[in-house]
């Protein structure tokens, strides 16, 4: 407040504090005399005039009920209750891929779209993963997860989880864990794969074709399946999986894991063909002229050079090809030796954490960016430093020290900033320089596209910087038939922008084959903004209240292999955590018990059985003669379940003790408890 | 605070004799209190020789309430103090837990603190002067001010969906944004209210019979009102130049033009006056206000559930439509406060009454306190 | 007439005149609630009977219904049976309203006189009342009460007097049948006295010091509840009634002298419209203070009544 | 008043008497002096004749150990606000009254004998204000203890 106060003084002028208006004086008083007296009676015929003009006038009182109360728009009475956890259940997020974002943009003009969701690139329910999972319907759970995610298993150890960073919970305590939860959903899967996974009726003659086989291929062609189509998606690697294969070390993600899910992808009827390079095995044309439509997700392949100098020499290493030698071929010729990472971002710090796995005697990361700056997530540096990468940050490369034609070092500058005032990269270097000893210098600073091999002979044309144009929205390219979608058209970026990137590209290749135009009556993925929560206070939270804590490999331990780091959750972990969701904006009561403890007066009280595995609201109890319609309880509550009614003056008539407990509260529909939960036909404020 | 009443007291006067003292105890279930207030009244004839207030009839504990909860669920509270103007005792508490907790407020939230505020000195003062006329017998004015009142409580409940008790003003900014069409239709209201005041100021202010029950009766002078703590149009009747909104300004009342309304004698109709014309001034104050506003947001964002300012003490006042309103926090580094302590403008006001009411009569007993404008959550609280 | 006989007709008229009073109450309530509604920009009773014209009627069956609650520390057989004597002489001045020209409903000669004095007893009911009560509140309602009903007695019978003194009657029958357009110029000084030593008579705003509800709660009826309290209204409301119609009777010669029905409606008019101007006033003004009260009675009022006199006695001898 | 105002503020009154110590950083944005309970009021009398003519507030804050009073002192000359502050031993819990400085003191004073039991030296009239006569205890001591009261649970 201070600052504001400071702000007022310098940029407003001060109005002095002078001007004083004298407002009661002896005029007020009646004159001496005869005049006086005039004035006297004048006084009270003016009195007598303005009472007999106001009694003349409109009276502002209302004839009732002959003319109607018109209450004011928003006006707080008694607290109702919508639905309650054990009576009903949370809504689930499903609906086709075509019309997805339809779902879920009329939920977020609704404002029953939960943060989770909402923040999620590809909506993924984990609101209705958690209610499943709460309720041991994993096999449920997985399958209402993969419709939007397509590799639950995968992406439940990789996706840098934007759900959670919106999770409403953290402004209560601490967010859900949705990304192990993910994890947990696919493990138990594997005793339903059997039986639930199947081939996908084909009901169109189309073919489509997909170039890449990395998430945004597989997402596409998952819903692609799931239109009808039959779907070919060509690799030119000797396994599926693109970027999740080569780009992501085996110790986050393991390869039984992405074999398994791709696998049941082939189950449900994609067409694998390993091995094929287009544009030089298969030229392009051919794929256009052999099938209806055709998709790149070809992904960046191609690691960005620095133009320093001596940076040809021997030893030095694109952090594309230093991830796959280092993944398939388990090392890079690193053993024992020195390693500097150039970078800030995740790839750098996988290239990293790699090269410690791979035996290097030391690992330096150097990145341009401070510590509370670096692009990379905080959990993934936090995780390195443990295993003992050593960060040197507000470093720039110079130039490559070279010896004898091998890397021997790098000179770094410090960087004194890295953005200027906008926020524009523009980095400021100090004159202070720095050799660090290194044998080996991976350059992790961005990868490019190459496809000028892909597209020959084609008519595709790429721009001068290598880039297939696409348009973003829609996923078309040049040529009527070819789309394109991942990270060809995003750019660098996250597995699940990837996967819903290819989404959009399937609503995309649907549309066109249905003969429908691309992007009429089409409904974009809205993209909400959440408020950012300072982190709550923990002091006084129950354990039981606590996200449940992933349990880790040692960090010593960890770095020697490319065993998993993150161990994942039992089963009964997995239910606990799954019953922390507090199932926002479902508008139902989950006894979630915040509105009890945030109630001044203690007029709240819920009871629940929450119980791993079971969990429901056994008694709400809301005590209306102590409530003094303060509004934090409906304003606290996540799932929008308890609000306050219309009826502002029932609540005053009916102020007693409602009880809703779990028989009383399934009430027949006309039901007219005083806290008007039922009630309809007088204005419900919403 | 309770005392036995002896109905008739002997006293010996200073000719040597004794006269018969009759005692009067007015209230604390009386209607012109204004509440729960209580006067034992010493009448000589009809001369009262000494009045003592007793109060403590609403006393809540708020203070101590407060020390058992947490910031946040303060708020409630505060409407609880002044409940003529919630909105007051919201923003002071507000200030100073955004005091102590560094918070800074959305410029938007701040032009709406100010504007509901100055709703609210029209409304409060709508009701003092009322009351105080209706002690004096004039119940229809009493009407027409309350009518004043009841357009801006209908704003406020447009705002906020109360009528009383808001619950507004919130650490961090306001709990709602203006609906659509709340500004224009609280322009609408100045506009009117401007013509209504006038009338106001003619059937009451200007009658024969008002100013002969209330002009010269309970005459505060500047060095008492300033002695004494008088704040508000209280002090400012007597002439004590002193408005927080201009000399300790805060939010964005600097960027305000507006008078500050003095009076001379310090009299019972001053101080009515007083509160009449500072009315109109916050009519200027809220025409200025909606024409400044911007879009934008009401509230900080992303503000924790908790609250847990570190430990320290803070004090911030406003000008309240009583006088100037402070809250005392201190803070031990948890998420309730350690102590509240609430700087109560009627309190210091009534304090005067004593001094204010000796000499004059019973009938312009309740016309002294009708003056200085008492409510009893604030004095009590 | 025999002493049975005047017995029995006084009898009679009592009954009448209660009558009359109580539906005149009725009436004055409503017409009081309805304009201090109007005024005051409500609509006042709406729900009992037409225009809510029942409403007091309601009032009234709630009030007899309601426990009548005597003070323990009260004077008893005062306290129970102050309402009637204040109600009896505010009824029994309705017999003596010109209500044609040369006829009240009780012939009396002094009729006049009848008229001033037989309500002025009420004060001994009010002061008893207050007394009674045992109330520190009540007792200054009704000492207050007293001096101000003594106090403007004086200056309302010198207006009247005046009158008399015009008609050379004290018969209100005679003066109504006696008046003449142009006593209203001349006697306007001595129907603003009237009027306003009226008001201040039945303690009615801007004088209803004795019942000031804000300094005294409800001064000398503060104890009282149920029916008696309703009592005590319907004397007030009867007294106002009287008041309208006795001044219109004699100061407006009923309607203007006008015969037959059309002075009957006008004489009527009239009276409400004096009713109406008594409650627009009480429902415009502040209350005065005691002090002030008693100054304006002397120093004002009767000057002015006695200016009126002495104007007519000027005025008298070219009659 | 900004944060240097304000310093200049403290160091010009703590210059010209020796018996005040600054007490406390600004950075809640008030200036607060401390003085020794034996000197308040001589303290608060230089205090008034310097140009502080107004007793904003007095109250009483309980640190345990001992009582902090807290006075709120304002000048209109000066256009300044500092709080005073004394501490008071919870066993002997006394301080001058400052009734015959600033009227005001009158009834904030009872208040704060009245919630916390700290006596007032040389108050006229030192009678519970809020409170009843016969209440018990002094209910804004930290220790002040009623079955009634209801603690609220550690967990929000």
């Amino acid at each position: 407040m201070a600052v504001t106060r400071q702000q007022d003084k310098a940029t407003v002028p001060d109005r002095t504090p002078t001007s004083v208006r004298l407002a009661i004086s002896a005029t007020d008083d009646f004159s001496p005399g005869l005049k006086g007296f005039a004035e006297r009676v004048r006084s009270l015929v003016v009195g007598l005039g303005i009472t007999a003009r106001r009694s003349v006038s409109r009276p502002v009182t209302l004839k009732y009920p002959a003319e109607k109360v018109e209450l004011s728009p928003r006006w707080r009475g008694a607290l109702r209750l919508t639905g309650v956890l054990g009576r009903e259940d949370v809504a689930l997020i499903e609906g086709p891929a075509s019309d997805y974002n339809g779902l879920i943009d009329d939920l977020y003009r609704h404002d029953r779209l939960p943060p989770c969701v909402g923040n999620c690139p590809a909506n993924v329910d984990a609101r209705g993963q958690s209610f499943l999972l709460a309720d041991d319907r994993a096999a449920e759970a997985y399958e209402l997860v993969r419709a939007r995610n397509i590799l639950p298993g995968v992406l439940g150890r990789i996706c840098h989880h934007p759900c959670e960073s919106a999770c409403k919970r953290t402004y209560y305590d601490e967010p859900i864990a949705i990304r192990p939860l993910h994890r947990v959903a696919f493990e138990r899967y594997a005793e339903h794969r059997a039986e639930r996974v199947a081939p996908l009726p084909v009901t169109r003659e189309e073919r489509i074709a997909i170039i890449g086989s990395g998430p945004s291929g597989l997402a596409a062609a998952f819903d692609l399946m799931h239109a009808g189509f039959e779907v070919h998606v060509y690799e030119k690697e000797h396994a599926a999986g693109g970027a999740l294969l080569s780009g992501v070390p085996a110790y986050r993600l393991p390869r039984d894991v992405l074999a398994t899910e791709i696998a049941d992808l082939q189950t449900m009827g994609m067409k694998l063909l390993t091995g094929v390079r287009i544009g030089t095995d298969v030229p392009i044309d051919h794929l256009i002229g052999e099938y209806d439509a055709v998709l790149i997700a070809a992904g960046l392949q191609v690691s960005r050079m620095l133009p320093v100098p001596g940076s040809d020499a021997q030893g030095i290493w694109g952090a594309l090809d230093f991830l796959k030698a280092g993944n398939w071929k388990g090392g890079c010729g690193v053993k024992g030796r020195r390693v500097l990472v150039i970078g800030g971002g995740n790839v750098a710090v996988d290239c990293a954490r790699v090269a410690l796995r791979c035996g290097a005697a030391q690992v330096t990361l150097s990145s341009l960016e401070s510590m509370d700056e670096l692009p990379a997530h905080p959990w993934e540096i936090e995780e390195a430093l443990d295993e003992g990468v050593i960060a040197m940050c507000s470093y720039g490369p110079k130039e490559v020290l070279v010896e004898n034609g091998r890397v021997a070092g790098m000179r770094l500058q410090s960087c004194l900033s890295v953005f200027d005032a906008q926020g524009r990269f523009a980095p400021v270097f100090a004159e202070e320089f720095t050799d660090v000893p290194a044998d080996v210098i991976v350059f992790a600073i961005g990868q490019a596209p190459q496809l000028a091999e892909l597209v020959s002979g084609s008519d595709l044309v790429l721009t001068e910087r290598g880039l297939l144009p696409v348009d973003g929205a829609l996923m078309t390219t040049q040529v009527p038939g070819v789309f394109a979608c991942g990270e060809v058209v995003t750019g660098p970026g996250s597995a699940i922008a990837s996967v819903a990137s290819g989404h959009e590209a399937a609503t995309s290749i649907i549309r066109y084959l249905d003969g429908r135009s691309l992007s009429e009556g089409r409904v974009y993925r809205p993209v909400p903004v959440y408020p950012r929560y300072q982190p709550a206070t923990l002091t006084g939270v129950e354990p039981a209240r606590r996200r449940t804590v992933m349990p880790m490999a040692k960090g010593a331990d960890r770095a020697r292999d490319f065993r998993q780091v993150e161990l994942g959750f039992t089963h009964l972990e997995g239910l606990a955590e799954a019953a922390r969701c507090l199932r926002c904006a479902s508008e139902v009561c989950v006894g979630c018990t915040f509105c009890a403890r945030t109630c001044p007066d203690y007029a709240i009280t819920v009871e629940r059985i929450d119980d791993p595995g079971h969990r429901s609201v056994t008694r709400y109890d809301l005590d209306l003669s102590k409530c003094c319609f303060c509004g934090l309880c409906a304003e606290q509550c996540p799932t929008g379940a308890l609000r306050h009614t219309g009826q502002y003056e029932l609540s005053f008539y009916h102020r007693d003790f409602a009880v809703f407990d779990r028989h009383e509260m399934v009430r027949s529909p006309e039901g007219s408890r005083a806290t008007g939960a039922d009630c309809r036909g007088c204005g419900d404020a919403r | 605070m309770a005392v036995s009443v002896e109905s008739r007291n002997l006293v010996s006067a200073p000719d040597g004799g004794s006269r018969e003292e009759l005692v009067v105890n007015v209230g604390p279930s009386h209607p012109s209190t204004h509440g729960v207030g209580r006067v034992i009244v010493h009448l000589d004839g009809d001369i009262v020789v000494k009045a003592e207030p007793v109060i403590g009839y609403l006393h809540r504990g708020i203070e101590k309430m407060a020390e058992n909860r947490t910031y946040l669920q303060v708020v409630p509270l505060t409407d609880r103090l002044d409940y003529v103007g919630s909105m007051y005792a919201n923003w002071a508490y507000c200030r100073a837990v955004e005091r102590l907790a560094g918070i800074a407020v959305p410029e938007r939230a701040e032009y709406l603190r100010v504007i509901v505020c100055e709703l609210q000195r029209i409304a409060s003062h709508m009701m003092g002067i009322g009351a105080s006329a209706a002690d004096t017998g004039a119940f229809t004015f009493f009407i027409y001010a309350f009518d004043q009142r009841e357009r801006i409580i209908e704003l406020f409940e447009r705002l906020c969906g109360a009528r009383l008790t808001y619950n507004y003003v919130r650490p961090g900014g306001v709990s709602f944004d203006a609906p659509q069409g709340w500004t224009q239709d609280v322009l609408a209201f100045t506009k009117a209210f401007r013509a209504a005041a006038a009338d106001l100021d003619r059937l009451f202010f200007g009658n024969v019979i008002a100013r002969g029950r209330m002009k010269g009766i309970g005459v505060l002078s500047a060095d008492d009102a300033v002695a004494w703590g008088a704040s508000g149009p209280t002090a400012r009747a007597s002439g004590v130049n002193w408005d927080l909104r201009k000399h300790d300004p805060y939010s964005v009342y600097p960027r305000m033009d507006f008078d500050v309304v003095v009076g001379e004698r310090g009299d019972a109709y001053d101080r009515g006056r007083c509160r009449l014309l500072e009315c109109v001034e916050s009519c200027r104050i809220i025409d200025q206000a909606i024409s400044q506003m911007h879009p934008g947001p009401v509230r900080t964002e992303g503000l924790p559930r908790l609250l847990q300012p570190r430990p320290g003490e803070a004090y911030d006042h406003i000008e309240s439509a009583r006088g100037s309103l402070g809250v005392y926090l201190v803070s031990d580094g948890s998420v309730r406060p350690y102590r509240m302590h609430v700087r109560s403008p009627a309190f210091c006001n009534l304090a005067l009454l004593p001094l204010l009411a000796e000499g004059h009569t019973l009938s312009d007993l309740v016309v002294v306190l009708g003056s200085l404008d008492p409510v009893f959550g604030e004095v009590d609280r | 007439m025999s002493a049975a006989a005047s017995f029995g007709w006084g009898a009679l008229y009592g009954l009448g005149a209660s009558l009359v009073i109580a539906v005149a109450a009725l009436f004055g309530v409503w017409a009081e609630r309805k304009v201090a509604a109007r005024i005051q920009m409500r609509y006042g009773p709406l729900e009992a009977g037409p225009f809510g014209l029942l409403q007091t009627l309601a009032d009234t069956i709630k009030l007899v219904l309601k426990e009548d609650v005597t003070p323990n520390s009260a004077d008893v057989p005062v306290f129970r049976i102050m309402p009637f004597l204040v109600f009896v002489p505010c009824a029994a001045a309705l017999v003596v309203v010109p209500f044609a020209a040369g006829w009240t409903p009780f012939g009396i000669e002094a009729g006049a006189l009848f008229f001033l004095a037989v309500p002025g007893m009420s004060v001994l009911g009010i002061l008893l009342a207050g007394w009674s009560s045992r109330n520190t509140y009540a007792s200054i309602g009704g000492v207050r009460a007293a001096a101000q009903m003594v106090s403007y007695e004086l200056p309302r019978s010198l207006s009247v007097l005046a009158l008399c003194l015009l008609a050379g009657s004290l018969d209100p029958g005679v003066i109504r049948a006696e008046w003449s357009w142009w006593w209203l110029p001349l006697m306007a000084i001595g129907f603003v006295v009237y009027f306003i030593a009226s008001i201040a008579e039945l303690n009615r705003g801007p004088f209803d010091l004795p019942e000031a509800e804000s300094e005294l709660v409800a001064g000398y009826f503060a104890d009282y509840s149920g029916i008696r309290w309703a009592i005590f209204m319907m004397a007030e409301y009867g007294g106002l009634v009287a008041a309208s119609l006795f001044g219109a009777g004699v100061f407006f010669g009923g309607g203007f002298g006008l015969p037959g029905p059309v002075g009957a409606v006008v004489f009527v008019a009239l009276a409400v419209a004096m009713t109406i101007c008594m409650v627009w006033a009480k429902w415009t003004f502040p209350r005065l203070r005691p002090d002030q009260l008693m100054s304006f009675a002397w120093k004002v009022l009767t000057p002015m009544a006695l200016g009126q006199l002495a104007l007519v006695g000027l005025v008298l001898p070219w009659l | 008043m900004t944060p240097d105002e304000m310093a200049a503020l403290l160091e010009r009154i703590t210059a010209h008497n020796p018996r005040l110590h600054p007490l406390f950083s600004l950075e809640f944005g008030d200036a607060v002096v401390g003085v020794e309970r034996a000197e308040l009021f001589a303290t608060a009398a230089d205090l008034r004749d310097a140009g502080f003519d107004r007793l904003g507030m007095v109250t009483a804050v309980d640190r345990d150990e001992v009582f902090v009073l807290v006075y709120r002192l304002h000048s209109r000359s000066l256009s300044a606000a500092i709080f005073l502050k004394t501490l008071v031993p919870r066993d002997d819990a006394w301080v001058a009254s400052l009734v015959e400085l600033w009227p005001a003191a009158l009834w904030q004073e009872r208040e704060v004998f009245d919630l916390f039991g700290i006596h007032f030296e040389g108050h006229p009239d030192l009678r519970r204000i809020l409170l009843p006569d016969d209440f018990v205890g002094h209910p804004l001591r930290k220790d002040y203890d009623d079955p009634r009261l209801i603690r609220r649970p550690d967990y929000i």
